[in-house]
């Protein structure tokens, strides 16, 4: 048994493998699968001031080898979360996560706000949704703006405040920067990739919103790519995330500087993924006498 | 915790065609068989492909501890599907979602068009005589499961659209006659969505209570990634409901069609 | 028997499908399988001023449904292809795009330069190439720099010209602007993202260049995206590229908004694809009763 | 223009196991033996992969119309072609690259190690007795194709790393003793980078030609893309060969290990 235990922004998690936000719901809908317990965390669905309808259906295209969406932050807004949601996993024996979403920074600032004192363990401060018009991804994909986020939102809380970045962008590393100057403790990325899918016999996009979110291991070289280059850029931890499925997948993430992975539509083919990651990460690292997973973080060698 | 219980892989006992691309696996799934309802639906693997394929759960036999899918091929997926042979495994997750309401001594017309008429069998079985079953399809190569639905005891009756078997016509002709005898307690369907239109607004002008079931393009199929979603009405304001997991059965007046 | 010819930067093509530069060689390597006389067109490799030795090896990784390349554009130079290479494909019947890359602006007009009055039909501007230090993809992610070299090429060279664009921006739509004000008569996307993969094992990257372009089916979502934003954003046509594979994938490239097609990596997997394209459009134009594929050109309807 | 003729899929006749993870395929494929060249090789597709695997040619037989080819699995590209079974069909395109320089009436070594020994048994058949083969393993457990290679009338020598099969340590030593007793027109080998070092060096020290096979990753296997380099010099000139389409087989002289 190696020591899988990470920590993060002042957090410490029990192992590396997080549930991504909007691919877990708020934490209960794989119980029957295994108790949240057993996770190094969960980053728990994109939460809004106010709660928003998100986009009409279709709002998923299958993909080689992934998939696209386009929900659009459909939530029952942060009074809801917390009062409804939030309660009934708070008691659970791993870190909590919000990650919050909006269309402007006075949004972000008061969502966060209200999340003070509640038993939300860290923030990610989601300025990377491409599938809302206004904000989210517009607020990300430039520095200056993405920085006067974090700055607001880093005033307005005291956890632990992690900002997710885009992938669409000219240079993810000076993004993360950006963020880092302006007090972020972390950041996780990647967000998905625009994406498009045309149904040829209708002529339509599939996907009622035209365009969406790519995920699914075709975007894993990408991600592992930019957590590379970002985790290179920053002194803060980086939260891997993009098409992680299997414990390799994970591991390769970690060498390429992440601190922690988060595992999203892997889990839509294979409910069990994050388990399976949590136990394969164990045997291998005992296989290669290992002690402990913090020693692979940011292992790689380039040439 | 029954943690890996459902991620078994299952074997095919018995497969079938029973029309032109579309066939009917058996599957040895005890556990399944155990838990699931008629109405809910199992999220298949097709090989290659990323996203599962939702497909209901035609018959259940808790005894012999199989459950029956029939499919039609309708895209890559299914194509995948449907080469699978007897004895080949299948990946699985099931019992998903929610049935239709089954109630004890109550009379009920069950309504299915075309792919949409699997699920109505195992309601047929446990109605037997107390039901009718009203099936529709597009021409007489696409009819399946008459003789299925005959053997439940119910009365059975069956329309195309160009008349090439039963009657001509749609579902809501045969359906407003059954109606209009009176004395029916609930009307279930499922089916492409302007015949469930169609359905929920004969239902609703009898005032017999409705229960539709839903399709929509879906990702997880637990209700965790809000894909899958349909309008649907809730203390008098719209949302998004999820049909894996708030359907894919819904009560008619929940969902905007 | 559909009609398959489409015209693009004045030039006709008798059908829409062109192997994409860096996967056909110089026009030579596929011959055994057919010949070039069946394609519409054939992006020839990228070729700099002066000879280029390339990234040493490994220079390709395996990727879920792709692949990474770094081979970091080896070429003979531009006065070798000239002597060597174009005269043995010179005289075939189809149409020649020379695909011209650089370090540095004047490289570009030089290489052009030479080009005038020789066999090559059309140029390719690839300011986008990731596997480069200088030049290539920084050129194409800046509007301003990329405007510059379509410029200074554009007076270097009578023959049409079309730039080829960098998925690695925050805005491919305006790059494609920038270009088009300065003269390209078309634009080809999408170049390579830039990925990475490493050997857990050895905890190298797999590629020498730690680096590499993706390329393969995963990211056709992306191309896709890609080529309908830049074909709703300027008036020159488009050629698409990214990740096609079957015949369906060309259409929904064409419907999404390109003029004609290039097919790279499939080619890796199935040699004969960019001829299976072709016969596979022909059937299905003439099942759906269109009599033209260029009615399919940009046919798609949003939502 | 023989168009489709190398795109078939081609039958496994028959299937063996030679050492643990170590499987030998006969394949039907009568166009592709007649033209096939010992030191050519297939770019074998494996199932769920993008990219082809390229495999050495390992015996040719045009009058039986089949190849083979001897694999090792290393990873899930070969694990996934170690699962298909006799009766399978699989994907290659072949013959590709150059072969070896088969010498009539010329004396010559034939030096493999460890999964790169396949090749040389192609060859061995083309010189028989005018042949010495030496091969070398880890470990006996890793010995293989011993019998086929004496069946072709060569002398054959065996060594592995640990001593437990043949004479302990790397095949430069027997090598050595066998140039030294002199009268040897060519060294022809295949195997690891740095066991091929060693056999350049001491044919260079015995002036006897050599040629080596050499491993790349490769995309195309053809020579269109350029992604199998291997430093090689020209005229004086360092420069990337293709290994696929320049080789696998080269002149030693002209490659930089
Ligand atoms: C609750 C439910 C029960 C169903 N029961 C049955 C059944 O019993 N028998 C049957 O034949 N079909 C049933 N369907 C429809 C079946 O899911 C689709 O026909 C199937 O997903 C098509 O997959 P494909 O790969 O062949 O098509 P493709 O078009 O290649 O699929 C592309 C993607 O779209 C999705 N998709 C396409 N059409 C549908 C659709 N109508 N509904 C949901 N997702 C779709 C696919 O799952 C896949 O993710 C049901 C659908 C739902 C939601
Ligand atoms: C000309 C040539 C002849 C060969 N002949 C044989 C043979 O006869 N028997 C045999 O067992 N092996 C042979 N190999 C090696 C064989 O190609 C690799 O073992 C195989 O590609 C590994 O694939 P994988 O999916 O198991 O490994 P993975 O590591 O999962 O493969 C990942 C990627 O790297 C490539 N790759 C990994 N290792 C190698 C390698 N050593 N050479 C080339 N590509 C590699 C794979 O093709 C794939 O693209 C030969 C290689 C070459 C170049
Ligand atoms: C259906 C779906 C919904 C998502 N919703 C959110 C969200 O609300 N907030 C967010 O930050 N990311 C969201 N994402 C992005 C994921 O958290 C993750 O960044 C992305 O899917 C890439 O990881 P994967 O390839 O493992 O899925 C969503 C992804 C999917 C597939
Ligand atoms: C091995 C390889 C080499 C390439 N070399 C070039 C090049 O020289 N010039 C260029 O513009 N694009 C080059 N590309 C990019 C392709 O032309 C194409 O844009 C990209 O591969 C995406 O298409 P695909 O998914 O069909 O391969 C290369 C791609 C590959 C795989
Ligand atoms: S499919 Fe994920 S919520 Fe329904
Ligand atoms: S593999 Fe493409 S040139 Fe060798």
């Amino acid at each position: 048994m190696a020591d899988l235990s990470v920590s993060m922004a002042g957090i410490s998690f029990k192992n590396p493998i997080i549930p991504a936000s909007g691919t877990f719901g708020f934490g209960r809908e794989y119980l029957d699968y295994y108790p949240v317990s057993v996770l190094g965390g969960m980053s728990l669905k994109g939460t809004t001031l106010h709660r928003r309808a998100g986009n009409p259906p279709p709002r998923i295209a299958e993909a080689p080898m992934g998939m696209i969406n386009s929900v659009g932050l459909q939530n029952p807004g942060v009074d809801y979360f917390l009062s409804h949601e939030l309660p009934k996993v708070a008691d659970e024996d791993t870190v909590i996560i919000a990650n919050i979403a909006g269309s402007a920074i006075e949004d972000y600032v008061e969502s966060v706000r209200k999340l003070e004192g509640s038993a939300v363990d860290m923030i990610e401060l989601n300025i990377s949704c491409p599938n809302v018009k206004m904000g989210g991804a517009a607020l990300g994909s430039n520095c200056t703006s993405a920085g006067e986020a974090t700055k607001a939102v880093r005033k307005a809380t005291s956890k632990p405040l992690m900002v997710k970045l885009s992938p669409n962008v000219t240079d993810i590393s000076e993004i993360a920067r950006a963020v880092e100057a302006e007090g972020a403790d972390a950041v996780s990325l990647i967000n998905t990739p625009i994406g498009m899918r045309i149904d040829i016999r209708t002529r339509r996009p599939v996907l009622h919103n035209n365009i969406g979110g790519m995920s699914g291991p075709a975007i894993f070289p990408l991600a592992v790519r930019m957590v590379w280059q970002v985790a290179n850029a920053v002194k803060i931890p980086v939260s891997g995330i993009g098409g992680v499925t299997t414990f390799q997948d994970a591991i390769e993430m970690m060498m390429a500087g992440a601190t922690t992975v988060q595992v999203g539509a892997a889990m839509f083919q294979n409910p069990m993924a994050p388990v399976e990651i949590i136990d394969g990460m164990n045997h291998w690292l005992d296989e290669q006498n290992i002690s402990s997973v913090r020693e692979i973080i940011g292992s790689v060698q380039p040439w | 915790m029954d943690q890996n219980k459902r991620l078994e892989k299952y074997r095919i006992v018995r497969k079938e065609t029973l029309a032109k691309e579309c066939f009917r696996f058996v599957i040895r799934c005890p556990d399944i068989a155990k838990k699931a309802q008629a109405g809910q639906f199992a999220h298949v693997r097709a090989d290659g492909f990323f996203l599962r394929r939702p497909i209901s759960i035609c018959e259940i036999d808790r005894e012999a501890g199989t459950v029956t899918l029939v499919f039609e091929v309708r895209g890559e997926g299914t194509k995948a599907l449907s080469e699978l042979r007897e004895g080949d495994t299948v990946d699985m997750l099931a019992p998903l979602g929610n049935g239709f309401s089954l109630l004890p001594e109550k009379k009920v017309i069950l309504v299915g068009g075309g792919i949409g008429t699997p699920p109505m069998l195992e309601c047929a079985k446990f109605y037997g005589k107390a039901a009718v079953v009203i099936t529709g399809f597009r021409s007489a190569s696409a009819v399946i499961l008459q003789d299925d639905f005959k053997r439940t005891g119910a009365e059975t009756l069956l329309c195309t659209d160009d008349g090439t078997a039963g009657e001509k016509g749609f579902v809501t002709e045969p359906l407003r006659r059954v109606l209009e005898r009176g004395g029916i307690d609930m009307v279930c369907a499922c089916g492409p969505n302007g015949m469930l239109k169609g359905v929920v607004s004969l239902a609703k002008e009898f005032k017999v209570p409705c229960e539709v079931s839903l399709e929509e393009r879906m990702g997880c199929g637990v209700g965790a990634c809000l894909v899958c979603a349909c309008k649907s009405v809730k203390d008098g304001e719209e949302y998004y409901a999820r049909v894996c997991k708030d359907g894919p059965v819904f009560k008619a007046e929940e969902v905007t069609l």
